[in-house]
């Protein structure tokens, strides 16, 4: 490893470390995983242990999307707008089957997974998944984030 | 002197090294959406922003009054122990000026938007 | 594609989205604003951002498949729907209930509500700015979720109440459960009265705004505590009272005025007199000895000794297993049969499992419930059955043709009626008093678009 | 006034308009001629019978059998505590039906959701446009002929293998 990359792995991990801990998520909330969501965000099941706490309404100052419920595709152009107003960098959670799949419902009206419409990270089962289960998809992100290589746009790195 | 051309070098120096920083490592991706409003994720109604309206005008007026009414405390907050009385008098008379200015906002209700 | 609203509005305004992805709007309302300075000239009101083809996949599910499907709709009180929903089938396929199964479900139906109006008022709390009331309702829901999960498997979406009966018993230690909940959401209520009822703030963002006259509620349709605080006590568990509701006494708590803070009054006193309820029940709900001490035995090996002669042995099965219970049967399920079904050998209610691994009517009458075609056949003609939900009347009207999928199902959606009105609610309030004025009318989107 | 001699009066004062009395399941359900529909809500809303609610309108799609649409009307009295169903059959080609707005306010939202589900237009309707559905949708969803899970993205959809 060239001494530079020594230098940019520390950095990284320090970076990943940065970031992980202080996620601010915008709530896509739509149906009923919105009621898990609020018990996980809440007193009993804290998010904010995890620092991802702190809600943030708008997609400027948000850097994790928090898909939340069914996305129809009524929705799914408000969807893809808020997306692409997050600056990077962002990640995607979709919360819940139907945000993962479709869910149970395969017909006209909704879109079969977000992942059609946005890249996503971290795919959280469930209809709709136990808190425990968001929280563990919650760690499983900061994983990812922790060991995300960074892109040196002055070491020339792609 | 000294002191004064020591604190703007460091905090000159800070703030550049918090943008290049910010400028290295935040990756870019250009996006046509960043541009319009965010309006909650539909489509913005109006482009641009259309007349004023004078109330949202006076509130910020009132803001501007109290703002710079707290600007003025920090040189007298330090050169406050030497003045002894006359600083309180200063201060008091500075305060009491001001407050009269938003009593009278108060009075002819810039908070009344009905 | 230019909106109503565009076309109506004045050139010197302002045109502001509250979109579907708010945190006050639930996220699938939009509501566009024309706006003078914070005064609001005109308000057009777009749904639909939770469409998610209810009724069409109905029409393509069979009538025992299509029950997790009605947990989605009012998704705060899930309960209450699957009661409507297997009330309609019940009164269609001409079955009672049996008692215990009865004071179940007004049990489960109790609690429902209560974490139903926990979960409104604490969005409408919280959007005026009264975080801690969230966290305080948040708290008190979770303990009454604990009685739903212990008994149900689920936290929210239960299918628990079948057509014919409920799932499964009560969890063994549910009294104590149920103890715990009721005291912890009394306690979070009398403290949510401290904070929220005589504050000035909440007083003047509710008192007075969003105000509907008798007339207009009942033009609008409107039901339930939204209809009850503007005076009139209208609420299906009096005017036509289902399961046991006639043998329970408890108010129907009524405001006078008609606006938001009324429609928070009421539902506090709702809940107050449904825990009153879930006391009353409880106490009529008679304690069951566990069914244990015989030796039971494993269903492969039930199979294998059935093979040479009938056994009388108990079978040893899972407890999620759907009708493992078959000891329990006669409480829970309806024993009795269609005439409409004629000769079919399967009823309303998945046969037990003990029969199904022994006998070969048990396994036949098994296999033809849930063939294709052979299921819940209800007798050609159409049903209108509704019960009081959490926001209102929430009604079931189903065509059937005689086949085993509906033909027509369509829900009668309380919150539908009540959010039709939010344009005349809000014309010429300030933008401020939008937010109150929807939280107290607790939309659901699931409920509103189908 | 017993649920017999209600549904007899009805028949007596308004008997034109009803084609029909049937019962269904213990509630009573009058078939009505689409022409005369509105001067039928209006006399069932007044005084002597004053159904002051319109609980549900929605719509049947009997196309394929019988070449009609039924729209569904659910009234209820709030001082009897009785509730009504009223029927009218439209032709499946060319559904017209009158419209309910001047006698109850939610009958806006109804009709246009039953507009936007099946297509069926109502003549005085303020602002019929699509409720539920979005603007570039074709067809109506809960039309027996429309498919299932034919799916009219909005924006173009990355279609996984």
């Amino acid at each position: 490893m060239s001494g530079l990359d020594f230098l940019t792995t520390r950095l990284e991990t320090a970076l990943g470390w940065g970031r992980k801990y202080s996620l601010f998520h915008y709530p896509f909330i739509t149906a009923c995983c919105g009621m898990e969501y609020m018990s996980a965000a809440c007193a009993h099941f804290d998010i904010d242990r995890f620092g991802a706490g702190l809600t943030r309404f708008s997609p400027r100052q948000a850097d994790l999307l928090l898909v939340v419920g069914t996305v129809t595709h009524k929705l799914a152009p408000v969807l893809k707008t808020v997306y692409d107003q997050m600056l990077e960098p962002k990640w995607v959670i979709a919360f819940g089957a139907c945000a993962v799949s479709g869910g149970i419902y395969q017909n006209y009206a909704v879109v079969q997974g977000i992942d059609r419409i946005i890249p996503v990270d971290i795919y959280i089962p469930g209809c709709p998944p136990r808190p425990e289960t968001v929280l563990d998809g919650l760690m499983k992100l900061q994983d990812k984030i922790q060991h995300q290589k960074q892109d040196w746009r002055w070491a020339g790195k792609p | 002197m000294l002191e004064l051309t020591l604190s703007f070098l460091v905090f000159g120096l800070l703030a550049g090294v918090m943008i290049v920083i910010n400028y290295c490592l935040g990756p870019r991706k250009p996006n046509p959406a960043r541009e319009i409003p965010f309006e909650c994720g539909s489509p913005p109604l109006q482009s641009g922003i259309g007349p004023v309206h004078i109330p949202f005008f006076l509130v910020a007026l009132l803001f501007l009054l109290i703002d710079v009414e707290i600007v003025f405390f920090y040189p007298l907050a330090l050169a406050f122990r030497d003045r002894g009385f006359g600083g309180l008098a200063a201060l008091g008379t500075f305060i009491l000026v001001l407050a009269l200015g938003f009593v009278y906002a108060w009075k002819k209700g810039i908070f009344r938007w009905s | 594609m230019e909106t109503r609203i565009q076309r109506e509005a004045r050139p010197e305004s302002m045109l502001i989205n509250m979109g579907p992805s708010h945190p006050a709007m639930h996220g699938t309302i939009r509501v566009m604003l024309e706006l003078d300075a914070e005064r609001i000239l005109n308000a057009e009101v777009e749904v639909g951002y939770l469409h998610r083809g209810f009724e069409k996949t109905c029409e393509n599910k069979t009538y025992f498949n299509l029950l997790p499907y009605t947990d989605r709709l009012n998704y705060v009180s899930p309960l209450i729907n699957n009661l409507g929903y297997a009330m309609t089938m019940e009164k269609m396929l001409g079955v009672g209930v049996p008692e215990r199964a009865q004071l179940i479900r007004v049990l489960m139906s109790e609690l429902s509500r209560v974490s139903d109006h926990l979960t409104c008022l604490a969005a409408m709390a919280m959007e005026c700015g009264a975080f801690t009331v969230f966290l305080y309702m948040m708290k008190a829901r979770e303990f009454l979720w604990d009685v739903i999960e212990f008994t149900t498997g689920a936290r929210m979406t239960t299918s628990y109440i079948r057509i014919g009966g409920v799932r499964a018993d009560l969890h063994p230690d549910w009294r104590g459960s149920l103890a715990t909940a009721v005291r912890e959401t009394r306690r979070v209520l009398k403290d949510v009265g401290g904070l929220l009822d005589k504050n000035s703030i909440f007083l003047g963002r509710t008192r007075g705004v969003g105000v509907i006259s008798k007339e207009d509620a009942l033009s609008y349709g409107w039901t339930g505590p939204c209809l009850r605080s503007t005076g009139i006590p209208y609420d299906v568990r009096k005017a036509s009272p289902y399961l046991v509701y006639d043998r329970l006494e408890f108010e129907v708590p009524v405001g006078e005025f008609g606006d938001n803070f009324d429609r928070y009054r009421v539902r506090m006193r709702e809940m107050e007199q449904s825990l009153r309820l879930l006391e009353q029940v409880a106490v009529l709900i008679p304690d069951r000895a566990p069914v244990t001490g015989e030796p039971a035995i494993e269903p492969a090996e039930a199979i294998r000794v059935s093979r040479r002669q009938k056994t009388a042995a108990r079978i040893r099965l899972s407890p999620n297993l759907e009708g493992s219970e078959k000891a329990r049967y006669a409480d829970l399920m309806t024993p009795d049969r269609p005439a409409a079904l004629g000769s079919a050998a399967c009823g309303v209610v998945v046969p037990p499992k003990e029969d199904t691994y022994t006998t070969m009517e048990g396994l036949i009458s098994h296999f033809l419930f849930f063939m294709d075609g052979h299921g819940i056949r209800p007798p050609k003609g159409d049903v209108y059955f509704s019960v009081e939900g959490g926001n209102g009347e929430v009604g079931f009207y189903i065509v059937s043709d005689g086949t085993d999928r509906p033909y027509r199902l369509h829900l009668r959606a309380p919150c539908f009626h009540i959010v039709s009105a939010l344009e005349q609610l809000i014309k010429g309030r300030l933008l401020a008093d939008l937010i109150p004025t929807f939280g107290s009318m607790n939309m659901i989107g699931g409920e509103l678009d189908r | 006034m017993g649920r017999e001699t209600l549904i007899d009066e009805i028949r007596t004062k308004l008997g034109d308009a009803v084609e029909g009395v049937s019962y269904s399941f213990g509630d009573d359900v009058l078939t009505v001629r689409p022409g005369s529909l509105r001067s039928l809500m209006t006399a069932l809303r007044d005084a002597p019978f004053d159904y002051a609610v319109l609980l549900d309108l929605t719509c049947v799609d009997f196309a394929a059998g019988e070449g009609r649409l039924e729209l569904v009307y659910h009234l209820y009295s709030l001082s009897r505590n009785v509730r009504l169903r009223l029927k009218a059959s439209l032709s499946a080609a060319d559904p017209v039906a009158e419209t309910l707005t001047g006698l109850w306010k939610n009958a806006d939202w109804l009709e246009r959701e039953v507009f936007d589900m099946f297509g069926v237009r109502f003549t005085g309707h303020p602002d019929l446009r699509r409720l539920l559905t979005y603007e570039g949708f074709e067809g109506h969803p809960l039309r027996k002929s429309y498919p299932w899970r034919l799916a009219q993205p909005r924006i173009p959809m990355k279609d996984k293998v």
